[in-house]
């Protein structure tokens, strides 16, 4: 029966190892399960949070997976607009990719609000002036798109494309799916921008309010330039990962050059612009405020180096190794370089989401730590394993990469 | 969200959020309204299994979707974009009409009567690239068959799936089904006719059709001289599945293919081989 | 007709999107918005007609007016009483949530006994029968005229009528004693009469006219005396005269609110207030800056010949020799004597902290010696004499118990203690107690409603109604000038398991066959209530303020005593009018007691200076603090979790404070755990960095534990006063201890 | 409430600074105001509620030149840039225009709690727990003031409901404008010292109005153009200072605890 849903002449390892494989995966999932109940059934209480870290590892998850999914977006962008058809050898995973990501941002979403029920009335009453309404609307809508974009790879397995209304629907789908990727696009250039926009507009929390063009501030367009310079190294890493786990080649080596290229040009852009910035707010916004910038680096362990590390570290240097022709030719290069691109971009999520709120804004106010509780934790893991589920049971079931087929039999 | 809700408000910047928030929700509804009726419409005039071979094409290796007129030496290189259908083809039509057939070098007439290549195929039938053969009975009714080489690939089938008298197939539709091993394996319709008559394996062939039309159309069919050739490039393919597998053999002088090639190495992807052979990846 | 499964699916299909299409789904949503705006569980509050009551707050001595707001019968806020002359509009933050107490988890409704279930000290139900009985049979083998088996009742509210019911019900059983303890606020005024030859009756501070306050760690900003006074002098302050503006100079080694908000803060070393007292008495006498002619006419032991006056003892506190012991630099002792000295009429007052006890002895009397100094008795703006409420007391029969406060109580000489429920909001260490008591077979009844505190300790248990629900009368706080009397009503139905004491110290003498003789005063407590009243009435002295209106009457406009009770019992309150100046008789400098100058002298050095060994080898002090009301004695309101887990602004038990140098000296961390070790035990706290604390010292809180606010606390969680040292005279203020992670 | 024709209020507050002695009579009269819970066992000051909250502060010398002070934050009711307003994703906040209050909707609230992100006088709670009081204390509710439930944000309103009643009553009384004396809110009430001055802003004859303009008062992290309406005053330099000096330099090296 397993053998059936495989995608002819691809191999998969037998049932009993891929059983054997999501085993503790499916355990790690009950657990966050579990913890994800004790959150709804008995309240935030579970997790560490508090009125000063009334955001958490969640939100931090969140911000952090949904820039890492900009891949689906941006693949798919490059794919059906800009008609980069080399991608079409990545464009199935990254869908994969989006949709977990977003999916999983979204479940934790739900338990992480105190009132899941009334989630809803947010399109009811939306208050458009809100970053987290424009969040909200457009991570519904684009989850909507990355289901419609996903139901074709799941219509092409082996024994659901047999059915011939599935097939037909699923022929005509793929047709209009650059009408998707543009409105995905569209969708996720406005939430990409508008998570960072969540944070940009905290005046009350100088760390990390920015001014910027209209009623965005800077770090509306920061985060859309970081997670779609991130979106293409986080592909290029997780195909490198498969490709290793399965022992199989998935992809033809130029199409990860591809990606790192395309990674490192982004990057370099905005590490132009998140300096430019970072100067701005060292130089403008922050005294306008009146703080000191480096007053809020003074608080161990949240140091200076920590803007070295996410500017320089994970951002300039990656930047140069991926538009370094003969760098990005070594996949020992180019993968270490997509995984500082990534690291950077968790970095810059924690730096918004933790350190801004870790740090006292009033005078006698402490600076203040947290740990996340295990239920947070488990929940936090639960999406991780969630993923690996879905992509391990995509990557098995369904034709996630197109050449892969091909690469086997050359 | 509407007017009437609390909360409501006719400012421009509330007008422009929902504005754009309906509009995608239209586009998104809009698109997927356009799938289904495109859908649904397709369904029901039954076209699923046209654009199964249509994705089934598109999905063949370009190594699979040779002209036949590269496999005679007309062209240096040629992919076919029409799904092995060459009646509508008008360069299919011209090379015929100039009657230029280049014989391929490779053709060596030392075969047996109706023996190429170790293959009983004999030259008065007809064979569709996925090897099935066709013959045109006297009475004008069609017989259908598996080839000499399929049946090698597959031998003894546990199981054949015959579609009932009176079905109308289609060309590069289904014709019928095999199992074996627990792989399902469909086979195409080498033409457009409605089956009149199954017989099976120990019958020598499968199917007897009539034809749909007046006529039965059989111009895509290879024939005579682009039987040799095209059955070299299929031991090519052969070998090249096979060596993915790692097993190494040249069956192209190894003479006649086994009785059931399966049976001989059971370790085989052969649900990959069987896929890739007749034309289902 | 053949159902296929086919048949089904479109059936269920079709049912599916045809229900779309009826209001069933919108009514759904609809109904689940509702539900989830509105949980069933949580709770509605009453709806009723709105009432304003008025009654008296009974938590503490002070006797705060209180507004009551209630819906039909139930009060659900109080609020202070504008204009009362009493609290002057104030209620403290304890006072504010009173209307909670009677829902204190932590109760008991009914009479109860402690048992040893597996180990472990439970309060398991008792008939009120069994009770009686087990005390008549204790009562009946006292034999009379041996006073280390005596009967006492420990009421820390004394002045009230039912005090006077335990005073005499203790006159007619054998070797009763009555026994009170250190008020806030009032130990110096305790000692000041003894100092005095001849009775001068009570006295209080006329904080309203003085014009500085040295207060020897008295937490007068933070529910000393009758706080409302003092708020209001913070009140007016801002509109005062810069000049004329009260100055406060707070003596302590902590950073108490009151030293914080204090002009001038004098953190002196722990258990050293004598010295910096006799320091400042040295600077007085030899700048000739206190009251010669007083201390010429009236002070007998000032100067003597035999080498033991006052003056001897004042010379060997030079302030050199004072600053060696307190701390405090010469300059700044002779500089607070000169400020005392400017700014009279000045006052100087001790009484210590909440939590950390009463000064001692000792230390009072050179305190109150530095009053007596400044000449402030008897002037407004110093310690001036009231006159006592009218009482049956004083018109009819006296009783002959004695008066004793728990200090000086000799050792194991209790054999039955009845702990009274009202409360004087401070602490008490059970070992103070304990050490009172027999070392076998003593028996303890405690009539409070709470499970906490020393009630934990308790044989038995009877508890008596709580606050607002029972009619109780609220005399003069200690620290008024002038007596006031008012009522504190019944607003509410006190649970059937509940007896009122009254009643019960009836239904006992009954039991134990002692004629009860107070019931020539009424048969009924309100009956005896009223008969006070009465006797307010007669003597026709003072002014009732009314609650309601807010006026304040002449007594001789009222016009019955009937009025007078109900006045009274709507949250009135009588005030006296102001006494005459008094006279005042001679007075010993040194005290009364024997080997005065010796013991002063041993005081002067410092507790510490007692063992001076161990020191070193301890290497930090322990020094206890508490809230008033809230040092785990009486029962505070749940919703003080605000002041305290939800916002730190008040310490739980076992929080405590070092100084950051202190505690990365000794390897403690902020905010990190650490035992703390002293000869009496270990306990294990939470240390928090401050820079305002003492190097050496730790402070830790004596206040309610979290379980306080929400369970009973019987199995008792640890108390730092546990671990203090109990000195020879009772104080527990400073131990030696050692404190490591 | 139809308030067009009616004189724009900006209800505020001056807290005077040299008059908080920290007792927190605010916080518990508050607490029974607004029927907030007694706090569970395992709550801390970062989970309790407490609409008003006394800190703490000092000057940040060593022992024994340290001087300490209180300083009461309710909701400072900003007036401007109102960081919680803008950032509600469905109107759970919002600023009533006739009195300038910002006001929580605890019902629309999903319990996203943005707001409390968006704050920076961490003046927004969260409902960590249900709401639980001892049984039998639930009938000392306030009847002006629901309880709100697990899972929402709750702040300071200047005790709104007082308005509301200060309001009905000068309506029944055929008056347009309410008695001033009518609304104090429950923490001014209860503070004992008179440190907490409640009134409209607007009205320059308003005692509060006249303090603010006296000199010596300050508002808290005014250089975030957020306008807080609550004004606090000291006639001390340091705690002036202190209370504006923006970030708190970390002292030392001293280990943090959260």
């Amino acid at each position: 029966m397993d053998k059936q849903l495989i995608i002819r002449g691809l191999r998969r390892s037998p049932l009993s190892k891929f059983l054997l494989w999501i085993l503790p995966w499916v355990a790690l999932l009950g657990l966050g399960l579990y913890a994800g109940y004790l959150c709804l059934a008995r309240g935030l209480n579970q997790t560490n949070m508090d009125n000063r870290f009334a955001f958490g590892l969640w939100i931090y998850l969140d911000l952090t997976i949904i820039a890492l999914g900009a891949g689906a977006f941006f693949t798919g962008f490059l794919l059906y607009i800009l008609k980069k058809d080399q991608l079409k050898a990545v464009i199935n995973s990254a869908v994969v990719l989006g949709l977990i990501c977003y999916s999983g941002a979204i479940v934790v979403l739900m338990v992480d609000v105190g009132q899941p029920l009334r989630a809803w009335f947010t399109f009811w009453h939306p208050n458009v002036h809100s970053m987290l309404t424009e969040v909200t609307f457009c991570i519904t809508c684009y989850l909507t798109v990355l289901l419609v974009e996903y139901a074709p790879l799941v219509l092409r397995n082996r024994k659901l494309r047999q059915i011939p209304s599935l097939l037909v629907f699923e022929f005509h789908l793929h047709k209009v799916m650059y009408v998707l990727a543009g409105v995905g696009t569209f969708l996720s250039f406005f939430h990409q921008g508008s998570l960072g926009g969540l944070y940009g507009v905290l005046r009350g929390r100088p760390f990390a309010f920015r001014e910027g063009i209209g009623i965005w501030p800077s770090t509306f367009f920061l985060f859309i330039l970081s997670a779609i310079a991130a979106g293409p190294s986080f592909i290029l890493l997780t195909t490198w990962l498969v490709s290793k786990l399965s022992k199989k080649e998935l992809v033809k080596r130029e199409v990860l050059s591809l990606l790192g290229r395309i990674s490192g040009i982004l990057l370099m852009v905005y590490v132009l612009f998140k300096t430019i910035d970072t100067l701005i707010w060292i130089n403008h916004t922050a005294p306008a405020s009146g703080f000191n910038p480096f007053d809020f680096y003074s608080w161990e362990p949240f140091g200076t180096w920590l803007l070295f590390a996410e500017i320089v570290v994970c951002g300039l240097l990656p930047a140069i190794i991926l538009l370094d022709k003969k760098r990005r030719e070594q996949t020992g290069w180019l993968v270490s370089a997509a995984f500082l691109v990534c690291v950077g971009v968790m970095l810059n999520r924690f730096v918004f989401t933790i350190q801004t709120l870790a740090l006292p804004t009033l005078p006698f106010d402490r600076f203040l730590s947290y740990v996340p509780s295990w239920q947070e934790t488990a929940t936090f893991l639960a999406v991780v394993a969630y993923g690996v589920l879905i992509y391990s049971l995509s990557f098995r079931y369904l034709p996630l990469f197109p050449q892969e087929k091909e690469l086997r039999q050359s | 969200m509407f007017p009437g809700v609390y909360g409501f408000t006719w400012e421009p910047g509330n007008l422009i959020f929902l504005g754009i928030f309906y509009s995608v929700v239209a586009i998104i509804l809009g698109t997927m309204g356009i799938v289904l009726v495109r859908s649904l419409k397709d369904f029901q005039s039954q076209k699923a299994d046209q654009i199964r071979w249509k994705l089934d094409f598109e999905d063949l290796p370009e190594g699979n979707r040779t002209c036949r007129h590269e496999l005679t030496g007309e062209f240096r290189h040629r992919t076919c974009e029409r799904g092995f259908d060459c009646r509508e083809c008008p360069d299919h039509a011209k090379l015929v009409a100039s009657k230029i057939r280049t014989i391929h070098p490779g053709y060596e007439t030392g075969d047996e009567e109706g023996c190429i290549l170790g293959f009983d195929m004999p030259l008065e039938r007809q064979y569709h690239r996925g090897h099935t053969w066709v013959m045109t009975e006297p009475d004008g009714t069609t017989t259908v068959g598996l080839d000499d080489f399929g049946s090698r690939l597959i031998g003894e089938p546990d199981e054949v799936r015959l579609p009932a008298a009176g079905t109308s197939l289609h060309l590069n539709g289904t014709a019928w089904h095999f199992k074996k091993n627990g792989s399902d394996l469909r086979i195409l319709s080498p033409v457009d006719g409605e089956v009149i008559q199954t017989g099976g394996k120990k019958a020598g062939w499968y199917l007897k059709l009539k034809p749909l039309g007046k006529k039965m159309d059989t111009r895509h069919l290879l024939r005579g001289a682009e039987i040799r050739p095209w059955l070299a490039r299929e031991m090519e393919r052969l070998e090249f599945s096979l060596a993915a597998d790692g097993v190494g053999m040249s069956l192209a002088d190894g003479g006649a293919l086994v009785e059931d090639l399966s049976k001989e190495y059971p370790s085989l992807d052969w649900d990959a081989v069987w896929g890739q052979m007749f034309l289902e990846p | 007709m053949k159902i296929s499964r086919r048949d089904l699916f479109k059936f269920v299909g079709g049912s599916a999107v045809g229900a779309f299409l009826t209001p069933i789904p919108w009514k759904l949503i609809d109904d689940a918005a509702i539900w989830s705006q509105n949980w069933s569980w949580i709770p509605r509050p009453l709806h009723g007609e709105i009432r304003t009551k008025f009654t008296t707050c009974t938590l503490c001595p002070a006797g705060c007016g209180a507004r009551v707001r209630c819906v039909g019968d139930q009060p659900v806020m109080l609020t202070g009483v504008t204009r009362h002359p009493v609290s002057r509009g104030t209620l403290c933050p304890a006072g504010l949530g009173g209307h909670h107490l009677p829902y204190h988890p932590g109760r008991a409704l009914q009479p109860l006994q402690r048992v040893q279930k597996n180990g472990k000290i439970e309060f398991a139900p008792v008939s009120r029968e069994a009770v009686e009985a087990a005390l008549a049979a204790a009562i009946s083998r006292l034999k009379p005229g041996t006073p280390n088996e005596s009967i006492v009742i420990l009421d820390q509210q004394p002045g009230r009528t039912i005090s006077r019911v335990y005073r005499r019900f203790l006159e007619s059983v054998p070797n009763g004693v009555y026994v009170t303890t250190s008020a806030l606020g009032g130990d110096t005024l305790c000692v000041l009469q003894e100092m005095m030859e001849k009775p001068y009756g009570p006295v209080g501070y006329d904080l309203e006219n003085t014009r500085m306050i040295l207060s020897f760690g008295a937490p007068l900003l933070d529910g000393w005396g009758t706080p409302g006074r003092m708020m209001e002098i913070i009140k007016a302050q801002g509109s005062k005269d810069p000049d004329y503006r009260l100055k406060i100079i707070q003596v302590e080694t902590r950073q108490s609110r009151t030293a914080s908000f204090a002009d001038e803060w004098v953190a002196i070393n722990p258990g050293t207030e004598a010295a910096f007292a006799l320091g400042l008495a040295h600077v007085l006498i030899h700048e000739n800056l206190y009251d010669q002619d007083l201390i010429r006419r009236k002070a007998i032991d000032f100067r003597k010949k035999d080498g033991r006056a006052y003056l001897n003892l004042v010379e060997q506190f030079t302030p050199e020799y004072a600053a060696g012991i307190s701390g405090i630099a010469p300059d700044r002792i002779i500089a607070t004597a000169r400020t005392l000295a400017q700014n009279a009429p000045a006052i100087v007052i001790g009484g210590g902290d909440p939590g950390g006890g009463p000064l001692g002895k000792e230390e009072e009397t050179a305190i109150a010696g530095l009053n007596l100094l400044l000449g402030g008795i008897g002037r407004p703006g110093g310690i001036v004499a009231r006159r006592e409420v009218p009482d049956i007391m004083s018109t009819s029969h006296h009783p002959t118990v004695p008066e004793m406060e728990i200090r000086d109580v000799p050792d194991h000489s209790i054999r039955i203690l009845i702990l009274d429920a009202a409360e004087s909001g401070n602490a008490l260490p059970w070992a103070l107690l304990e050490r009172k008591l027999v070392p076998q077979g003593a028996l303890v009844v405690s009539l409070s409603s709470y499970l906490t505190g020393l009630t934990k300790h308790a044989g038995y248990i009877i508890p008596a109604p709580t606050y607002l629900e029972s009619i109780q009368d609220v005399p003069a706080p200690i620290d008024a000038t002038t007596a006031s009397f008012s009522l504190s009503s019944a607003l509410l139905t006190a649970p059937a398991g509940v007896t009122e004491p009254f009643e019960w110290v009836k239904r006992l003498a009954s039991v134990a066959g002692v004629p009860f003789v107070e019931e020539a005063q009424g048969s009924t407590y309100e009956a005896q209530l009223k008969n006070r009243v009465e006797t307010i009435y007669r003597a026709k002295r003072g002014t009732v303020f009314s609650s309601g209106d807010g006026k304040t009457v002449p007594i001789a406009e009222i016009s019955s005593a009937d009025q007078l009770w109900k006045l009274l019992s709507e949250g009135g309150c009588w005030i006296d009018s102001k006494a005459e100046t008094k006279p005042m008789p001679n007075f010993s400098l040194l005290g009364k007691t024997k080997d005065n100058f010796e013991r002063l002298q041993v005081a002067g050095q410092g507790r510490l200076s007692r063992e001076p060994g161990l020191v070193a080898a301890f290497g930090f002090i322990l020094m206890p603090f508490g809230w008033r009301g809230a040092t785990g004695n009486g029962q505070i309101s749940p919703l003080m979790t605000k002041l305290f887990q939800e916002s730190g602004l008040r310490k739980l038990s076992g929080q405590t404070a070092v100084n950051p140098e202190t505690g990365r000296a000794f390897g403690l961390t902020d905010g990190g755990q650490a035992w703390i070790e002293t000869e009496k035990g270990a306990m294990k706290v939470e240390v928090r960095f401050d820079a305002a604390v003492m190097p050496r010292v730790i402070e830790a809180a004596v206040g309610p534990s979290v379980e306080a606010f929400s369970t009973a606390e019987t199995q008792g969680t640890q108390n730092i006063l546990d671990l203090c040292h109990l000195d020879d005279d009772c104080a527990w203020r400073v131990t030696r201890a050692r404190v490591t992670t | 409430m139809d308030t067009k024709n009616k004189k724009q209020h900006r209800y505020g507050m001056v807290i005077d600074l040299d008059k908080c002695t920290g007792c927190g009579a605010c916080m518990v009269a508050c607490a029974v105001e607004n029927n907030i819970p007694p706090a569970t066992a395992k709550a801390t000051d970062r989970t309790g509620i407490t609409w008003v909250r006394v800190y703490k502060f000092d000057n940040g010398l060593p022992f024994p030149n340290n001087r300490s002070a209180y300083i009461p934050m309710p909701c400072q009711q900003c007036g401007e840039h109102t960081p919680c307003v803008s950032v509600c994703p469905q109107k759970a906040v919002e600023v009533d225009a006739a009195s300038g209050i910002v006001a929580q909707i605890p019902v629309r609230c999903l319990g996203c709690r943005y707001c409390m992100t968006a704050c920076p006088y961490h003046a927004r709670y969260f409902n960590w727990w249900d709401p639980v009081w001892p049984a039998g204390m639930e009938k000392t509710l306030n009847p002006d003031v629901s309880p709100r439930m697990r899972g929402v944000v709750e702040k300071c309103n200047f005790c709104h409901e007082r308005l509301q009643a200060a309001r009905a009553k000068a309506a029944a009384e055929g008056r347009d404008e309410i008695d001033p004396s009518d609304y104090q809110p429950a923490c001014v009430e209860a503070c004992p010292t008179g440190a907490i001055t409640f009134g409209d802003l607007a009205d320059p004859n308003s005692e509060v109005a006249q303090l603010v303009q006296n000199g010596h008062a300050f508002r808290m992290l005014e250089t975030l153009g957020t306008e807080p309406k609550v004004y606090y005053r000291s006639d001390q330099a340091w705690v002036r200072q202190i209370a504006q000096q923006e970030v708190q330099k970390p002292k030392a090296k001293e280990k943090v605890h959260g």
